[in-house]
C-alpha cells in the first residue's frame, strides 16, 4: 500500500510541475464531456488569457491484457497517422518493440493496425508506463471522434498570478465549463490520470495512523515489570545512558525486522501479486480503468523515505518512555 | 569514610499515609569491617541501607562518601558511585525475570566493557563458590528462595565493590549456608572492604566476623555497640 | 469515518435492490458520454433483452451552498417542465418548501426558475437527502442536452441468468459502448452516484485492520507480570471462570468507554464539524463534486454494527489469552 | 488424611538442565498439628508443598487428601479444593502489585461472594492482629520485608482453611514476631487445621508448638520425628 502511494505521489508531484496554468474541461450534466473547438476561440478572446490550445487524451481497455492504456496525442512528436510511441511496461507486456505494429480495435470496432515508432524510455516514470502516443488523426480515428472536439483545453495566462481571475471570467463566458487550476489538479486526481492516488492517500493515512496508535500505545504501555527491570538495572549501577542504548538496540533490531519483512511482503505483493489483497477493492474502478502491473521499482530513496516514516518514529516511541523510567529514582522504580 | 549527619526519610509526605521511615539517624562507619543492623520489622533497615546506597535520596539531612556530599549531587553522579563504590543485595533479591542465573551476575559489569570471557569466567567462580555452578544456566524465575539469594550476593560482588550492602543476605539460608556467607563476608572486610547487612538472624549478629551492631526502633538508632 | 461509511454503504445495499440487471453506457475515449438515442433501438433489437429504457441524470453544482445536488428524471411523477421534487436536506438548507420555486443555473448561463411541488420523505436515506427529481425537458433544457442523447441506457433481461450473455452481445454490437451488470453496480460506484464509498471503504478497511492489530496486539501481550498475576490468583483459589469474569468486565469497560468516546468524536466530527478533519483528502473531489453536509442520522441498528465490529473483538481479544492463562498451571504462571 | 505415595518431582524432564527436586516420597500426614519441613537450601521443601497444596502435579507418584486422589483431578476440581482446604503462604509472597495491602487480604474470598463490609472487617481484624493495622491501605509495593510476609500471612488465613501451608513463614521476620507467628500457628492446630511449613530457622523447628518435623535433603526424605 504504502509502494503504491509513494510511486504514485512522486509521479503527481513530477505531472505538476509541467502542468498547464489553467485547464478547461466541458461539463454535461456534471460529467466530462468534449469540448467543442469553437470553444478555444471564445477561450482565447478573454483577457488574460495568453494561448488556449485543445488536448485529446483518454483511455483505451486492451481485453488482451485486462489493462488500460492512456492514450495521448503527442502533436510534437510529428506522428503520422499510424505511427505511436509505446510507453516501456506496455511493451514489454505486449512484447513488441520499435518496428512492431499494435492493432487496436476503434470504437466502431474495425481494428486499427498501429505501427511503434519508439518505446518511452524504461526510466520513464510509472505514470508513463502504460502510456501510448499517438497523432491526431489516429486518436481521431480510434475513438470516432469528430473534428471538432477536444478532451480539454490548456490555456497559458499572461500573469499567472491571475489565473483565478481568469478562470472566474471563464465560468462566465462558458457556464458549462469548468477551468481547473494549477493548484487545484495535483487534488483532481482526474484531471489528467487516474484518480487512484486519492484513495491510496487515504488508506495511507489510516494506516500511519494506526501505526503511529500502536507505537503510541506499546510506549506508553511501557509495563509495570519493565519499570521495574529499568530500577534494577540503575541500582546495580547502570547508567541512563546504558539503558538507552540497550532500548536503541531494541528498539532498532525489532522495527527494521519489522520494516523489512512488511516491505518485502509488500513489494511482492504489489509488484507480483497484483495486488491481489486489495483486489476487491481496486475492483471498484477496475471495471472503468483496470489496473495496469507495476513495474517494480525499487529505489534507494524511497526505502529511505518509508524508513522515516515508520522505523524512526517507533525507535522515538520506545525511547521516550525508556528515558522517562530511566532518569527516575531506582528506589521508586524498583517498588513501584 | 561514610557518614550521616541527622539523616531522615519519611515517605508520602503530606498524605494521610505519611510513614516516617527514618528519624535524625547520625552514623559514621568507618572503612572495613561488618557492620549489622538489627531491629524489628519496619524499623527501617532497609530504608537506611538505600540511602547509605545512593538508592534514594534521604527527605532531611546529610549523607558523606569520604568527605563527598551525596544528598544533592546529580543522578548522573550518582550512577558513577553507585556504579564503583556499592555492591548491593535486596532483600526481595531484584533478579531479572527471562535472563539465566550467570547474566543476572554479569549484568551490573555490561555496562564496564571487560571482555566478555573474562567476565563469565569470573561469574562463573562466584557461582562455584556459592554452590550454583549447576544452576548457572537455568533461568532465575526456577530458582528456590536460597539460590535466589545466593545470586544476588554473586551479583552484588561481580563489580568487587568497595563497599557491600546486603539486606538480609541470609534470611532464605540454611544454617550452613548463612555460616558459608558470614565467612566470605569476613574474608572481605579483612581485606579492606566494608560490608553492611541488616539482619534479624541472631545467627548473625552473633556470629565473631561482625564488628559493629547498630539498632534500629521506629526509624531511631537506639543501640550502637562493637564488638 | 466509519460513520459516514456505515451509512453510505446501507445505501448502496438497497440501491442495487431495485437496480435494472445491465446499464449500459457509451463510452468516448474511455469516458462516460451521453448515449445516443439510436442506440436504444438497437439495444432493443438484441436477442434475449426484453426492454431498454433511457435514463437521464446528473449532477448540478449550486454555488448559493457550495454542494452539488444530484438531478434525475423521474417519468413515472409525471412532473411538468418546471415542476420538481426535492430532497429533504436541500429542502432544509435551501429553506425552501412544497409552492416555492428554485432558482437554477441553465448550461447556457440563463437562469431556470423551478416549481417545487414536493419535498421526498425526510425519511428517505442519505444518498436521497440531495436528490432533485424533475421532468425530461426540464433536465434537457438545464444542460442544454439534445434531444436525441440519454446519460445511460437501462435494459430489462429476459432471463437474468443470461445478462452476462447478453452484456457480451451488446460490446459487440455496439464497441464503444460499457455493459454493466447488476452485480457489477456495486463495484462501480460511479454508475448511479458517487464513487466516494469506495474510498471510505478502504479507508474503514484499514482502520478496522489497524484496530485487530492494536487488539491482536494487546491480547498476544499479555504480560509476564499479568499472567503472573493470573497465577497467584489461581494458586489463592480463584476459578478460572472467575478470572475471566474480571478480565471481562475490565475488556466490556474499556472498550465501552473508548467506543463511546469515538462514537460522540466521530459524531460531532461528520455531522458538526462537516468532516474538516478528512477535508484535506476530500477535496481531492470535491472539487469535481463537493460534498454535501450529512444529516445526522442516528440510528440504534447502527449503533449495534459499530458495537459488535469494535468492542466485541476487542473484548474476546482480551478474554482470549486470559483464558489461556487462566487454564494453565498456577505454579507454572507464577514462576515465568 | 493427606498421604503422598512415592511422589518425585522432575522439571525440564529429558532436558540437558533437567532436575530432580523429588524422589519418592511418601508420607502420611494426620489432621491437626505443624508439621515443620526443614533442609538445606534446594533440597525440596518449597517444591513438596506446592505439590501438597495443588498447585503443581506430581511427575510421578499419587496424593490424596482425605482419601479422593488429587494427582489426576482436572484443574476444575483443583482449584475448588485450593479454594475451600488450602491456604497459602509464599517464599517469595506473591502479592499483586498495585492493590493495597486491605485488597490483597481480601482477594481469596471475592470470589465466594460474601458480603463486602463482613469481608473487610475480618480482613481488618487479621490485620491488627499481625500489627499491620496502620498499613491497611497502602499498597503492598510500599511494604518492609516483614510486614509484606505478615500479609501473605493474612491473605492465607482470610478464607479460614482447614490446611495451612507456609513457606518460610519466618524468614523476614524478627525474632519476636516469629513468635508470636508461631503462636497464632499453635493456636490453629489446636483447633483441629493442619499446619504445614517449611523452614530453616532454629527458633522455629525447636518452638514448643511444633508436633513434627519431617528433614529433607536432595529431594529425599531424610528425618521424620515427633516432637
Ligand atoms: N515507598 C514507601 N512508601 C511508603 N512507605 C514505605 C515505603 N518504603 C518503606 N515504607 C515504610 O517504611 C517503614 C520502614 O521500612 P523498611 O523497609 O526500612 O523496614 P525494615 O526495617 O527493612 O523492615 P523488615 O525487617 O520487615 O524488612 C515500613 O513501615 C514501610 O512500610
Ligand atoms: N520450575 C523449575 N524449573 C527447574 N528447576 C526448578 C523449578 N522449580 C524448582 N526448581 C529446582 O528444584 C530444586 C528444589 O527447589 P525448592 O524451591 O523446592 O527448594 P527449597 O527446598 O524450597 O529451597 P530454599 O530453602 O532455598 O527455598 C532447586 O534446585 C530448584 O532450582
Ligand atoms: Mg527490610
Ligand atoms: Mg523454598
Amino acid at each position: 500500500m504504502l509502494l503504491l502511494s509513494q510511486g504514485l505521489r512522486r509521479e503527481a508531484t513530477l505531472l505538476l510541475q509541467d502542468a498547464p496554468e489553467v485547464v478547461v474541461q466541458k461539463l454535461i450534466a456534471g460529467r466530462h464531456d468534449p469540448l467543442p473547438a469553437a470553444w478555444l476561440d471564445t477561450l482565447r478572446r478573454i483577457r488574460g488569457v495568453s494561448s488556449a490550445r485543445g488536448r485529446l487524451w483518454g483511455y483505451y481497455y486492451d481485453p488482451a491484457i485486462k489493462a488500460n492504456y492512456t492514450l495521448m496525442v503527442a502533436p510534437e512528436r510529428g506522428l503520422a497517422a499510424d505511427e505511436i510511441v509505446v510507453g516501456a511496461a506496455l511493451a514489454r507486456i505486449r512484447q513488441i518493440g520499435v518496428g512492431d505494429y499494435l492493432s487496436l480495435r476503434a470504437a466502431d470496432g474495425r481494428p486499427l493496425s498501429l505501427h511503434i515508432v519508439g518505446v518511452l524510455d524504461s526510466a520513464s516514470e510509472l505514470l508513463g508506463a502504460d502510456l501510448l502516443l499517438l497523432s491526431e488523426t489516429g486518436f481521431r480515428q480510434l475513438f470516432q471522434l469528430p473534428p471538432e472536439v477536444y478532451t480539454d483545453a490548456v490555456l497559458t495566462v499572461r500573469n499567472p498570478r491571475e489565473a483565478s481571475t481568469v478562470a472566474g471570467k471563464i465560468a462566465l463566458a462558458l457556464p458549462a465549463s469548468r477551468p481547473i487550476l494549477r493548484a487545484e489538479i495535483l487534488r483532481t486526481y482526474d484531471a489528467v490520470f487516474h484518480w487512484r492516488e486519492g484513495m491510496v492517500f487515504v488508506a495511507l493515512g489510516s494506516l500511519l495512523l494506526a501505526f503511529l496508535i500502536l507505537a503510541w500505545d506499546k510506549a506508553a504501555g511501557l509495563s509495570a515489570e519493565e519499570k521495574r527491570e529499568i530500577g534494577i538495572l540503575k541500582a546495580i549501577g547502570w547508567e541512563t545512558g546504558d539503558i538507552l542504548r540497550m532500548k536503541l538496540w531494541e528498539g532498532t533490531l525489532l522495527s527494521l525486522t519489522a520494516f523489512l519483512v512488511g516491505y518485502l511482503l509488500a513489494w511482492w505483493q504489489v509488484f507480483h501479486g497484483g495486488a491481489r489483497l486489495f483486489a476487491p477493492v481496486l475492483k471498484g474502478w477496475a471495471v472503468l480503468y483496470p489496473d495496469f502491473r507495476l513495474t517494480p521499482a525499487v529505489d534507494l530513496q524511497q526505502i529511505l523515505v518509508l524508513l522515516a516514516v515508520t522505523v524512526l518514529p517507533y525507535i522515538v516511541a520506545t525511547l521516550i518512555p525508556g528515558w522517562r523510567a530511566a532518569i527516575i529514582d531506582p528506589d521508586a522504580a524498583m517498588r513501584g | 569514610m561514610i557518614a550521616l549527619h541527622e539523616v531522615s526519610k519519611v515517605f508520602n509526605q503530606g498524605q494521610p499515609n505519611e510513614c516516617r521511615a527514618l528519624r535524625e539517624v547520625s552514623l559514621r562507619l568507618e572503612r572495613g569491617g561488618i557492620t549489622v543492623f538489627k531491629g524489628p520489622s519496619g524499623s527501617g533497615k532497609t530504608t537506611l541501607l538505600t540511602l547509605i546506597g545512593c538508592l534514594a535520596r534521604p527527605t532531611a539531612g546529610r549523607i558523606t562518601l569520604d568527605g563527598r556530599l551525596l544528598s544533592n549531587l546529580p543522578e548522573r553522579f550518582l550512577t558513577e558511585v553507585r556504579r564503583h563504590t556499592f555492591g548491593f543485595v535486596f532483600q526481595q533479591f531484584n533478579l531479572i525475570r527471562g535472563l539465566t542465573v550467570l547474566d543476572n551476575v554479569m549484568l551490573p559489569a555490561y555496562p564496564l566493557g571487560k571482555p566478555h570471557r573474562e567476565l563469565r569466567d569470573g561469574a562463573r567462580a562466584l557461582l562455584d563458590r556459592f554452590g550454583l555452578g549447576a544452576k548457572a544456566d537455568s533461568r532465575v524465575e526456577w530458582l528456590s528462595g536460597g539460590e535466589a539469594q545466593r545470586t544476588a550476593l554473586a551479583r552484588a560482588l561481580i563489580n568487587d565493590p568497595a563497599v557491600l550492602i546486603a539486606d538480609e543476605p541470609t534470611a532464605n539460608l540454611d544454617s550452613a549456608l548463612s555460616r558459608e556467607v558470614l565467612a566470605l563476608l569476613g574474608e572481605l572486610a579483612t581485606q579492606g572492604r566494608t560490608v553492611l547487612i541488616s539482619s534479624h538472624d541472631p545467627l548473625v549478629f552473633e556470629a565473631v566476623q561482625v564488628d559493629r551492631i547498630i539498632e534500629l526502633h521506629d526509624g531511631r538508632m537506639v543501640g550502637d555497640s562493637r564488638c
